[in-house]
């Protein structure tokens, strides 16, 4: 551990500003075959919902050019049995864990911060309003300023963890969403979630996945990212959480330019278990080579090279 | 289950666009057991990006073999791999056959899903049980398969271009073996379709015990991405579980997945 | 030729389904040695302005994963020069040529009706609304669904050639802003242009190209755009030019299928310059394959069966 | 300008991380000129997505080769093809040096940059013409450049590395040929570093008439996507203005993008 490498998400200290993205590491037991899951920064939970739910039929997960496309459709066990049989696994790490948490009305999402407020093991609360994959809502809040605004303010209440808003992509200004967010007293934001996408079974003349449309996710969205992340550093100034096609140390470096103060890993983490490693190691070089003595002397510099 | 740099020994096209992968690879070698497999990174561009699972063909002092079938440009860049490269492969992965005590195993294999019942076989060889494998192919391109079996084993095959009167499912071979009212184990591993017929034939029957191996895209392989779904019966439970093919299977009781189907 | 795949956009008749995606292959002379010209459909030309303009500066082209960053900037030598140094190639041309306009004005776009209306040589008009790469607006413009039906009806009084409006994907809902086109009086949307995206050289820690962002194209963005032709096939009736990453046979069926009417090829023209050719064969094998004999009978199959 | 899909016929590496790659080529071959580029097709993966520009190195009998150094993911790919196989490359592409009618011929090269001039040098060999070779170097990796231009080609080279008193620039190379008011035209291909100090040096004489390559991240390689801009001077017109290294280039007189710069 390299304390080089702290990073802060609101009162959220990090050792490392590598973070799992939600989805994509279960509740990290899986992966810890392959690595210390203290490598990590910190820990984002699955999606969570207040009911279990058994998720979207038929294909799932389809690989396009440089990405893949999935339509997971937030299959979780539901907060009952997260409390109950996961918190014990979770509370043993030493790492934040992150709640990452969904809902189809603003009132699930108020119930689920008030169930994990009280729970120690959860260090901070990042919720999702832009899973593209459930039909009766989820992108609409995402999509609305107003909504993030209310959403924000009403979970602001109830928690005093620090509240990430997890923002999506598949909007024409994605800064003027992030403004509400931190109007509304958010601690920072992460972005991006996936990209709305599908593909199509040509011999069966229908939509491959089973739920017609899914969120595209790695190197393919990278560059739809990087700029997103690059432009709403310039609208807000609470904490970017950076994502969106991350697999290299370049890759991370330069969401940290533009802007994030912790990146995560999603789709990287089924292809190679160690990314994490690697790009913990490639950032430290890169710190040295470019004299940076602390992470938070990186973030955003690609702007201010540009304004000299 | 563990990340490892496999030395590729061979890697040859044994029947057209059928290739036998032998890789050095101790440490999965020492976990691994029939049924399960392994999920192999083609490199280091990004498309195509994911790894491609593969069932364990076969295991023995330290190596490990893969039979694939080229079918996408996955298969084809993996044969285009060079004997002395390494491969990044992560494994063993997921369930699989659960050898049961029963009087007689039939080995049910439909075309290049054969693959992980030779490594069955032997195990079942080194056991010393009484095993049949039976062969389901559309023509003759997986008859080569014989090679790889231990050679004392019964053996037979049915093609979907036979004559009349010659076995052309797979299920034409198994029917004659049916009638005793042995204990038998059976272990399939092939298309839906023909767990769908084998059901048919002795889904009901008490003493048979079927193991189906359940095919789904896969996106990470280790259980997160909860992309291959697989739904199962789950008594007392009336509502189907969803379970994870890569965790949970690849290999199911035949009952937990298609009895909702009879 | 084969006529089982001839198309119509509005009155424009096409003898099949490719067409040249704007800005990516200027007007055709540069391919005429690889293929015949006339093996598309038709030409959309490079995006014209009134003046003539030199583009941005600094680096203008750079590789992503599975796809290309533009900023060229809508380099071109103007209406003036089109007229009389470009014209005479094209009105030779057996294929309808259709010219692809762009402007920081509504009157800039009125002024490039007003003198392309009388061309003959000029099919068509596509109406850029949505080129990333000018500062000055061009995505304003597109973003703005009450812009879409301004520009639109204005346009529609000028001219009556078919009136091409091409979208952009950078919105929340392009859905929305087709309708407005289709309610204008446009005959056909295209889409998509390129996503917003950006890229950062991270050892000199600034964005690398001279205009910080670009636009996003090639096989990456096939899903997405994928998805928002669908999407947009179910809330207007008029046609759909499809593009976006379509390399292959296969995605140009996929599109067709998804409701697009026509298809434009951009990026894979850098790479395949043959790649016209190639799928033309393809659709036309696929269709024997699956018994259609008319190109139209294919468009939008994917929500028919979807709908069984 | 065609497309051609041409057999490898050496793919060899000949100094550290630098390739010789020779091509069977007739139609290109036909048609090329020294200055000119293919454009090479990287394979089926869309990662990497774009086709590599590379100089013509050489153009003998039916065939053109290339010299690259591995800098990056399409190099290292490029590096792995082997003989027999075929390359789709499109060309012969853009403007190549034009052999001007001078007494004397200068090719300067900077590093990896020398590569077409080599062509160079052996078209003015077979044209009679008295020429000179200057290769700029780090260290002494482009050496081995010597064995593949004409044998008695006057050669001389810098290091970079080099002990004080001996050359280090390819400047100092040339500062004691240009007593000479002998009429001279310079062909340099290398960083644009390098065309600076030769405009220096000798920018400003009329004896001398200066080419220079200039190297532009290329898309389509043919003039269409507007990638390649460079801005060059264009009398009596005041503004520069924007050409295509792809096809107004990548050969430029020297004056034409740098006189503003002196
Ligand atoms: C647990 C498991 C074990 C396997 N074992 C073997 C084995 O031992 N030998 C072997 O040859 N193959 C095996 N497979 C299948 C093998 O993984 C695929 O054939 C391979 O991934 C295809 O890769 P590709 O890039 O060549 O094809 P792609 O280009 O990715 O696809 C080719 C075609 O196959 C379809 N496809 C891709 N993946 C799947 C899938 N998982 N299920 C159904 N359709 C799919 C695609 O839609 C496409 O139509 C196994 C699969 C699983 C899940
Ligand atoms: C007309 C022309 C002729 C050329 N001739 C030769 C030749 O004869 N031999 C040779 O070895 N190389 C030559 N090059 C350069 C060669 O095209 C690049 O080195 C190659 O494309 C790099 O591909 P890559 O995938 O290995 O590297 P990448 O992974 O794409 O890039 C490696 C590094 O090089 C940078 N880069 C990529 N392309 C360029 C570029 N065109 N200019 C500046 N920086 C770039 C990238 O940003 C990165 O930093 C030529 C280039 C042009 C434009
Ligand atoms: C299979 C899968 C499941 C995901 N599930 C969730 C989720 O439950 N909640 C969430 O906020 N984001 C989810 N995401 C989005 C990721 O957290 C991340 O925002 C996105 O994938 C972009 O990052 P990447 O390109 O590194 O994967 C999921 C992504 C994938 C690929
Ligand atoms: C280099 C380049 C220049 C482009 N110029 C224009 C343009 O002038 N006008 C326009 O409407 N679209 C322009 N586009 C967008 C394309 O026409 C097309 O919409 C987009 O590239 C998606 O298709 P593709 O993925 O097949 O390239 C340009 C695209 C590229 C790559
Ligand atoms: S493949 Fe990811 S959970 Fe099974
Ligand atoms: S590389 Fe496309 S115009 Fe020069």
């Amino acid at each position: 551990m390299n304390s080089k490498l702290k990073t802060k998400i609101g009162s959220l200290q990090l050792n490392n500003p590598l973070l799992t993205a939600s989805g994509t590491y279960g509740n990290g037991k899986e992966f810890s075959s392959f690595l210390d899951l203290h490598s990590w920064g910190g820990l984002v939970t699955k999606g969570l919902t207040l009911d279990s739910r058994t998720g979207n039929s038929g294909i799932r997960i389809v690989e396009t050019p440089a990405g893949i496309l999935n339509s997971i459709g937030l299959q979780n066990p539901g907060i009952e049995y997260f409390l109950r049989e996961e918190i014990p696994f979770l509370e043993k790490l030493e790492i934040p864990v992150i709640a990452n948490i969904a809902g189809r009305r603003i009132r699930d999402y108020e119930e689920l911060a008030r169930r994990l407020d009280p729970v120690p093991a959860v260090s901070a609360l990042e919720v999702n309003v832009s899973c593209p994959n459930v039909r009766e809502g989820g992108l609409a809040f995402g999509t609305n300023p107003a909504l993030i605004y209310e959403i924000t303010s009403r979970l602001r209440v109830i928690t005093d963890k620090p509240l990430i808003i997890k923002l999506t992509p598949n909007v024409t200004d994605v800064g003027a969403i992030a403004l509400q967010a931190e109007k509304a007293g958010a601690d920072a934001v992460s972005l991006i979630n996936t990209l709305l996408g599908m593909e199509i079974d040509i011999e069966q003349k229908k939509p491959l996945l089973g739920n017609v449309v899914g969120g595209l996710s790695g190197p393919a969205v990278r560059p739809v990212a990087l700029r997103m992340i690059y432009q709403v550093y310039r609208q807000i100034s609470i904490p970017i959480i950076g994502m969106g096609g991350i697999t290299r140390g370049e890759d991370a470096v330069a969401f940290i330019l533009a802007g994030a103060r912790a990146v995560a890993l999603g789709t990287v983490n089924f292809v190679n278990p160690r990314a994490p490693l690697e790009i913990r190691e490639y950032i430290l070089k890169y710190m040295e080579r470019h004299n940076f003595s602390s992470l938070n002397s990186m973030v955003g510099l690609a702007h201010q090279e540009r304004e000299a | 289950m563990l990340q490892e740099n496999a030395i590729i020994e061979i890697n040859r096209q044994v029947a057209p666009g059928i290739y036998y992968l032998r890789l050095e690879s101790p440490g999965i070698f020492s976990r691994s057991h029939p049924g399960q497999f392994i999920h192999i990174n083609l490199g280091t561009t990004y498309d195509p990006l994911l790894r491609r699972p593969m069932s364990i063909f076969n295991a023995e002092e330290d190596r490990i073999s893969v039979l694939y079938q080229v079918v996408g440009r996955g298969t084809e860049i993996l044969s285009r791999f060079n004997p002395g490269a390494s491969l990044d492969i992560i494994g063993p992965l997921g369930r699989g056959f659960e050898i049961k005590e029963k009087s007689r195993h039939f080995l049910l294999g439909g075309g290049i899903g054969s693959a992980p019942l030779v490594y069955l076989a032997h195990q079942l060889h080194r056991e010393n049980r009484k095993a049949i494998f039976f062969l389901g192919m559309r023509t003759e391109e997986f008859l080569f398969l014989k090679e790889f079996l231990p050679s004392d084993l019964e053996f037979y095959f049915s093609q979907e271009n036979s004559p009349a009167g010659h076995p052309r499912l797979i299920t034409d071979l198994l029917a004659p073996h049916l009638e005793s009212p042995e204990k038998t184990a059976l272990y399939c591993c092939g298309p839906e379709g023909m767990y769908r017929q084998i059901g048919r034939l002795c889904g009901g029957k008490n003493h048979f015990s079927i193991q189906v191996s359940i095919d789904r895209r896969m996106g990470c392989g280790v259980g997160t991405c909860l992309g291959c779904a697989v739904k199962v019966k789950n008594p007392p439970r009336e509502e189907p579980e969803i379970v994870r093919a890569c965790v949970e299977g690849p290999v199911f009781p035949w009952g937990e997945v298609f009895a909702n189907e009879l």
